[in-house]
């Protein structure tokens, strides 16, 4: 049942993801990131990770695919999509990028399943006992404001900047 | 050398020395009196130069496309003088007068002592460095004094005479600045106690010489003589400062009285030291007394005012070589091979500076390259050792050309009036242009025969004495014989050349047909009295000077009035504290050899001939010159074939410095300029400039701007990272 | 299922990255960067479940990153769009001094 | 008198003082305003000279060798310090600084027209610098300061230079910062090889002196030094950037840059070369390098600046000349040849200064620097004609000018030593003739030809402000050098002992109290002070370390080629002149 479950999420990602590369205008390519990104929160929970699955759905999918959306339509893009395909030459080294890249993963990936390394971590059954003392959202909790609290202060500060920067960069200028 | 309130040094110093029975009247006075003058005149100078400079400007605002004016040197008559000018005319000689006095006064109370140890004063420590001390110190002695005698008082002469050579000239407090500066630095010459002072003064002379030859700086060819003298002579300098150095690292001092007196002992006897310092003084001195090879400058000098000429480019500075020579005649004692190179450089220059006299036809190039002569007849007499005799030949030769020279400017004041109120444009110191000048200039022709007579060598006139005493010890150095009877013939027919050239000279200026032309001769006249006097004082000077150093034998016989004079040799006895140490070394070295005469005979023998034969000269030259139809420089032009040709082009040895000398020396100059600097240094330096912007270029290729370009080298970035991991 | 999250992963990083290089559309690289990002993201949560919690961290700071990014970018890119009416990258080369 | 300075504890503040107050200058010249920033600066700068004369009676020439020596620590761990401290040769260039810079502004009023706060502010920058290079006694400080003299300059020049400014500026820049990164890196070195033999970290120049390197160490880090400060002097064939930089440079900017930037060269080597690599800078093949190069310098330059058209350029190049005199100097390695070496160095500053601010008066009055488009200036400008007379033949070494002694000091100490060597060199004499005469004839004499120049006015009144102080002091040290001669002695000597006779001398005593004093301010008995002493124990026998044997008998054989002592008169020539080469 997982099983079947991911391999579902798992089309559904590889499509979308497909999607968003092939699809002729941005609006396309943006709903096809969308399904890609719910199809992710599913496989997240199939992972056991509940809280991110559900931020996934509201920050990612929720938040910033309609920022997208919303400057996508703002910018009223989307009518010119023969010139958003590089070609000749650019399509081939792009290809044969993406097939190195690919090559090289395909082979870091061999063999990934059995590491004696993976003896030394708590592996499912801890994280099921973990999960199952804080709770979801407690097992992330804990770390996040005590061992991580300063790189989560600084995420902090990084989103206020951003804030800042957006508003001064898209200002109209005066 | 400028600070009066250290006198009580001065008393000090006078105290230590009254010993000895001198006691030196105020010496520092007399160097700081010409100081003064200059610094006067100086300031006159400069106002007057603001004043005429800013005449100048407006006259340009007012036109300012009109050609220059017609800068004329000697004449801006009329216009009332002011304060610029007629005080000038008080300071200069009225400074030089004081220091004549003072330096008078002192020479007498010099002659009153019994003064064995030069009287060294000290004013303040100069360059005290290490093992180095010296000290700015002035030294008086029998030769300075009689050094500083000449100075002063030909000097003083000269000065008057220019009051009225130089008076309508715009730069006149200008001229009388330059001219006490020199008086000054050549005081320091004579006067400083060790070398670098000396130094100090020698090269200020150069530089007033540089200044008063360039006096007419308007004119190219005087600004370039001025700056040739000034090149030339710093060559000598080279050679003078090597001689310093040598002797710094071999005595540990540069002061006279202790390099003198360790020398015997300290230098070996011929030893290549002392005569590489004595070569090397040699080369200084040939620079600054206009020897060969050096003596290029001198007759380009003359572009100079003449009273100039006469006082610095024949009476003192270019006697200083002389001067040097005596002073250190120890060294020259020690050092056989320097001596004779002096005494060899001292023939050649006297006859191969006759033989260009012989076909000029500027009267103050004759004067020239007589001076030049008679330099090297100076040179002959410290070289063979007898230095007496060239400090006296020295002095009457100060006198005598002095006299020469002013009568020259004097001749020269006088044409140049004339075409200049005819507004002819001729030379006017060309001899061919003059001729029959003895009727309009009556005085002028009398004390320039005389001062002629007195250097061609004839009885009882002052050259004779000094000359002929030169002549006589050539001919009786030792130790290289068969070399010493060579000098001794050039110097003989170099004396000979002497009486030729100078008759020439004076018949065609004075004698014959007048050749000015009809409308300049009412304008010839006679010299101010400013100009007179001084001429005749000199005059006086050129008879009766030379019968201070005449020898016991001659003074017994008929040229010294059969022992009617007082005394006999008295220069000779007066400078023995300075030159006794080399005479005791030569002596000692050489023992009777010595003084031995190769040729024979007495002075009193040598006498006779020596003045027949001038006598003869003279006669011969006159009769061939007054019989000869001279033409004007116009109609004759330059001589075009023959030895007369190479004679008036001065054996084209100017030609020859250029080609090989001065043309090199700007050719590499360039070649390092343009070539060295610019291609090898420069070209590396910005190849590797260009080696950076070229890489710089390369990489800016991958910086096309473009995302995509961007995103796929990374990519291909992490792609390599990502390889070098996993592979 | 930990190797087959992986390879999935792998799949989708080299899709976005094809992605970034054939598109010239400023907001579809866009929109492959958060595609690499995700997949990025399913590697994390696939480990976190072997090797402990820390992984979710590491997504939950690479959303904000993420989130940052897309705020900053956006930005940029109406400020640019204002400029130069398009965003298609072809058309400006600010980056070339 | 004497009690008044006492009053001041002038020693306590004055070089501070001297280092910050330009810098504290350059707000007050910003608020200044554009009209009056010149004259507030001129003010500025005029008021720290008179502080800094303060300097000569501060100064104990029977003193120790260094003197108001203060430091703070600054960066401790790093054992890097605020210390500074003169001896006489840091005086005279402290002095001439402080001396120059009001001169040069004096004489930039007219010439600097544009953005005006900008330029006097760099120039007192400029000054900071200057004095503090002169005033370190730590080499970390220096070094900092020696670098921040780059950036007011490359300013000056680069803005309110000629047509071909940024060329030059560049170029100066370029050449400067690559020899004084060279220099970085040895000094690093240097740094760490001292605090292996102190056994504490310390960039004071007192801690550093006599770490014991190996003569190959010292010769790399002398040839990393020497050519940093060989491009700043600068030496033949390094100085190609200078013609260029003078050229272009503003009138003040050339005036600084001959007057004192170009002695921070060779005052580093006296400094610090000779101190710190005594056997490298002995080595008799480095010396014959030097030697030869300086007189290639003095030669090769003068003969170039003969055929310049450009004045300007013709007085850069007879700065190559005169420092080759210096070179010449400093490496004869005596008393005579160091100190005629400084005076040369103090006589340029101000002959070649005023050289620089007569020409850039020229160029106010006709726009041009070409020798040709001059001509019988002294009837128009008799004053500038006496000026540019006499500057010329202080220039040139005319004795009575303070060219003279220096020139005759450094000659007479490499003859000592160096016969054909000075013999060379003397005939520098004949060319600085060679190309000054002729300049000053076509600028100054010949006739007045030309139209533009016949209206040409004579000095003003600042003009000739600017010039008389020049002028005086080039006669007045001509003529009575002997206390400037007196201050310069100790130092020099004692460089000379340290390098010449095994490391001894006032040096040595400078570097033991330095070192004793920090031991008992620490109150630690064992300290750098003890170990200091066991180290200098160790080199006392003249030759000791290994590596120095072989080494001794090549300066055996040396000594043999070029006789230090006129025991045997007669062998100077015999044997100099068969064996130099």
């Amino acid at each position: 049942m997982v099983d079947l479950l991911f391999y579902v999420f798992a089309a559904v990602v590889l499509g979308g993801g497909i999607g968003v590369v092939l699809a002729r205008s941005p609006v396309g390519s943006l709903l096809f990131m969308l399904a890609t990104l719910f199809a992710m929160a599913g496989i997240f929970v199939l992972f056991e990770a509940h809280f991110l699955a559900a931020i996934q759905v509201m920050v990612y999918a929720g938040a910033i695919m309609v920022l997208f959306l919303f400057v996508i339509m703002l910018l009223n893009l989307g009518h010119d999509f023969r010139k958003d395909f590089t070609h000749g030459a650019g399509m081939i080294a792009a290809f044969a990028v993406a097939g190195l890249l690919a090559g090289l993963l395909a082979r870091q990936l061999r063999g990934t399943g059995d590491h004696p390394l993976y003896a030394f971590f708590p592996g499912p059954e801890g994280m099921d006992a973990l999960l199952a003392e804080r709770g979801a959202v407690g097992a992330i909790a804990h770390p996040l404001f005590t061992d991580y609290v300063v790189a989560f202060e600084l995420t902090g500060i990084l989103l206020l900047m951003a804030l800042v920067g957006a508003i001064a960069i898209a200002k109209q200028r005066v | 050398m400028t600070e009066p309130a250290r006198t009580t040094t001065e008393a000090l110093a006078a105290t230590a020395q009254a010993g000895s029975g001198f006691d030196p009247v105020l010496p520092g006075i007399i160097l700081l009196l010409p100081l003064l003058g200059f610094l006067l005149n100086g300031i006159l100078a400069l106002v007057a130069g603001s004043r005429s400079a800013t005449a100048l400007r407006l006259a340009a605002l007012a036109e300012p496309d009109s050609e220059e004016e017609r800068v004329d040197h000697q004449h801006e008559v009329g216009a009332p003088k002011r304060a610029t000018h007629t005080l000038p005319t008080w300071i200069g000689p009225g400074v030089m007068l004081l220091a004549f006095v003072l330096t008078a006064a002192n020479f007498l109370r010099m002659l009153g002592a019994d003064l064995h140890d030069a009287v060294v004063i000290s004013y303040w420590s100069w360059m005290p460095t290490g093992a180095l001390s010296v000290d700015a110190a002035i030294q008086l002695d029998q030769l300075s004094m009689i050094m500083m005698m000449v100075i002063t008082g030909v000097g003083f002469l000269i000065h008057v005479f220019s009051v009225g050579y130089m008076k309508d000239d715009p730069g006149y407090p200008r001229y009388f600045a330059y001219l006490n500066l020199f008086v000054f630095f050549m005081l320091v010459l004579v006067t400083g106690a060790n070398f670098p002072v000396m130094f100090v003064g020698w090269e200020g002379v150069g530089l007033c010489s540089y200044l008063l030859i360039g006096f007419w700086f308007q004119d190219r060819e005087k600004a370039d003589a001025g700056k040739k003298a000034f090149i030339v002579n710093r060559i000598g300098d080279v050679g003078l400062l090597m001689a310093m150095f040598i002797l710094f690292s071999t005595f540990g001092t540069l002061n006279y009285g202790e390099i003198f007196a360790a020398a015997p002992t300290t230098l070996v006897y011929g030893g290549g030291v002392v005569t590489a310092i004595t070569l090397f003084l040699l080369l200084g001195a040939a620079g600054k007394s206009a020897q060969i090879p050096l003596y290029v400058w001198l007759p380009d000098a003359m572009a100079g005012p003449t009273p100039v000429s006469a006082l610095i480019h024949a009476a003192t500075m270019v006697t200083a070589g002389v001067y040097l020579v005596a002073r250190a005649s120890v060294l020259f004692a020690l050092a056989p091979v320097g001596a004779a190179a002096v005494a060899t450089i001292g023939a050649l220059t006297a006859l191969f500076a006759a033989t260009i006299a012989l076909k000029q036809y500027d009267i103050k190039k004759v004067l020239a390259y007589s001076t030049v002569s008679q330099l090297g007849f100076m040179f002959m007499g410290v070289g063979v050792g007898a230095y007496a005799a060239g400090v006296f030949h020295l002095m009457t030769h100060a006198f005598f050309k002095a006299l020469l020279f002013l009568g020259a400017g004097a001749v020269i004041h006088s044409m140049h009036h004339a075409l200049h109120a005819t507004h002819k444009d001729w030379d006017a110191q060309d001899m061919r242009n003059m001729g029959g000048l003895r009727r309009p200039m009556k005085w002028t022709w009398i004390f320039m025969w005389i001062a002629t007579l007195a250097i061609a060598g004839i009885w009882p006139f002052a050259g004779f004495f000094s000359k002929d005493e030169i002549i006589w010890y050539v001919g009786t150095s030792a130790p290289f014989g068969p070399l010493y009877a060579v000098l001794w013939g050039m110097a003989v027919v170099t004396a000979l050349l002497t009486a030729f050239y100078m008759t020439r000279m004076m018949i065609l200026t004075f004698h014959g047909p007048n050749r000015t032309g009809e409308a300049e001769r009412k304008h010839l006249h006679e010299a101010p009295l400013t100009m007179t006097i001084p001429l005749g004082v000199l005059a006086i000077l050129s008879i009766f000077g030379g019968w201070i150093n005449v020898p016991e034998s001659v003074r017994n016989s008929f040229f010294g009035g059969f022992g009617l004079l007082p005394m006999s040799e008295w220069l000779h006895d007066w400078l023995l504290p300075v030159t006794a140490a080399a005479d005791a070394i030569r002596l000692e070295q050489m023992g009777a050899y010595a003084y031995q005469s190769p040729i024979g005979g007495g002075h009193v023998t040598w006498g006779f001939i020596a003045t027949g034969l001038a006598l003869a000269v003279v006669i011969l030259a006159s009769r061939l010159f007054l019989s000869r139809d001279v033409k004007t420089a116009l109609e004759e032009g330059e001589p075009t074939s023959g030895i007369g040709k190479l004679l008036y082009n001065k054996w084209y040895v100017d030609e020859f410095y250029d080609r090989i000398i001065v043309q090199p020396v700007i050719g590499i100059s360039r070649f390092s300029w343009r070539v060295v600097d610019r291609v090898l240094i420069d070209g590396t330096v910005n190849a590797v400039g260009a080696v950076s912007r070229g890489a710089g270029w390369f990489g800016s290729l991958f910086q096309t701007g473009q995302l995509n370009t961007y995103a796929f080298i990374l990519a291909l970035g992490a792609l390599a990272l990502l390889g070098v991991l996993i592979l | 299922m930990l190797v087959e999250a992986l390879v999935l992963s792998a799949i989708l990083f080299v899709i976005g990255t094809a992605g970034v290089l054939i598109r010239r559309n400023a907001i579809i690289m866009f929109l492959c960067i958060e595609l690499m990002l995700n997949a990025v993201n399913l590697s994390f949560v696939a480990l976190s479940r072997y090797l402990g919690i820390e992984g979710q961290l590491y997504v939950f700071f690479v959303m904000t990153v993420a989130a940052a990014e897309a705020a900053v970018g956006l930005a940029i890119i109406i400020a640019i769009f204002r400029h130069y009416e398009t965003v298609n990258v072809d058309n400006f080369n600010l980056l070339k001094w | 008198m004497t009690g008044l300075f006492d009053g001041l504890v002038f020693e306590s503040w004055i070089l501070h003082a001297l280092i910050w107050l330009p810098l504290a200058g350059i707000p007050v010249v910003l608020l200044a305003g554009e009209e009056r920033a010149k004259e507030v600066a001129f003010g500025w700068t005029l008021g720290l000279f008179v502080v800094s004369l303060g300097l000569w009676w501060a100064f104990d020439p029977a003193g120790p060798l260094f003197q108001l020596q203060s430091s703070v620590p600054w960066v401790e761990m790093w054992g890097v310090n605020y210390a500074l401290g003169i001896d006489g040769i840091s005086l005279f260039m402290i002095l001439l600084t402080t001396f120059t810079m009001p001169i040069a502004i004096l004489g930039s009023f007219r010439y600097i027209r544009e953005r005006q706060r900008g330029f006097y502010a760099l120039m007192l920058l400029l000054q900071t610098g200057i004095v503090g290079v002169f005033a370190s006694m730590d080499l970390f400080l220096f070094y900092v300061f020696f670098e921040l003299t780059l950036v007011p300059m490359y300013f000056i020049v680069g803005v309110w230079g000629g047509e071909r400014r940024i060329y030059a500026a560049v170029k100066f820049f370029l050449y400067t910062a690559l020899g004084s990164l060279l220099m970085l890196v040895g000094i690093l070195y240097l740094y760490w090889q001292a605090n292996l033999a102190n056994g504490f970290a310390s960039f004071h120049v007192l801690d550093l002196l006599g770490t014991p390197l190996s003569l190959t160490e010292q010769l790399w880090l002398f040839g990393a030094f020497a050519l940093a400060f060989a491009i700043k002097v600068p030496i033949f064939p390094l100085h190609t950037w200078l013609p260029d930089a003078h050229v272009e440079a503003p009138t003040p900017g050339s005036v600084v840059l001959a007057a004192v930037l170009l002695k921070m060269g060779t005052y580093g080597f006296l400094r610090f070369v000779l101190p710190f690599f005594p056997e490298a800078s002995a080595h008799p093949t480095v010396v014959m390098v030097m030697l030869t190069l300086g007189v290639i310098g003095i030669i090769y330059a003068a003969l170039v600046a003969a055929v310049q058209p450009d004045a300007k350029k013709l007085v850069a190049y007879t700065s190559v000349a005169h420092m080759g005199f210096v070179v010449l100097g400093i490496f004869a390695l005596n008393v005579n040849g160091l100190q005629g070496g400084l005076v040369v160095m103090i006589s340029h500053g101000i002959s070649t200064g005023a050289l620089f601010l007569i020409l850039g008066m020229l160029y106010e009055r006709r726009h041009t620097r070409r020798i040709e488009d001059f001509g019988g200036l002294a009837r128009v400008a008799p004053l500038l004609a006496t000026a540019l007379v006499l500057t010329a033949m202080a220039s040139i070494g005319v004795p009575g000018t303070s060219g003279f002694v220096g020139e005759f000091l450094a000659l007479v100490g490499t003859f000592e030593k160096y016969p054909v060597m000075a013999f060379l060199a003397a005939l520098g004499v004949i060319f600085a003739a060679f190309y000054m005469l002729p300049m000053v004839q076509r600028v100054l004499f010949n006739k007045l030809d030309r139209k533009e120049n016949r209206t040409m006015p004579d000095l003003s009144g600042r003009e000739i402000a600017v010039l008389s102080p020049l002028l005086l002091l080039m006669v007045v040290l001509g003529v009575y050098p002997a206390p400037v001669l007196e201050r310069l002695e100790p130092g020099v000597r004692a460089i000379v002992e340290w390098v010449e006779e095994g490391q001894t001398g006032a040096l040595r005593s400078a570097r033991e109290a330095h070192a004793l004093e920090a031991e008992l301010a620490t109150e630690e008995l064992d300290g750098p002070g003890r170990a200091l002493l066991h180290r200098f124990e160790g080199v006392e026998p003249p030759l000791p370390q290994p590596t120095r044997t072989e080494e001794g008998e090549l300066g055996r054989s040396a000594l043999v080629a070029f006789p230090q002592t006129p025991a045997a008169p007669t062998e100077i020539f015999t044997v100099t002149s068969g064996d130099q080469d």
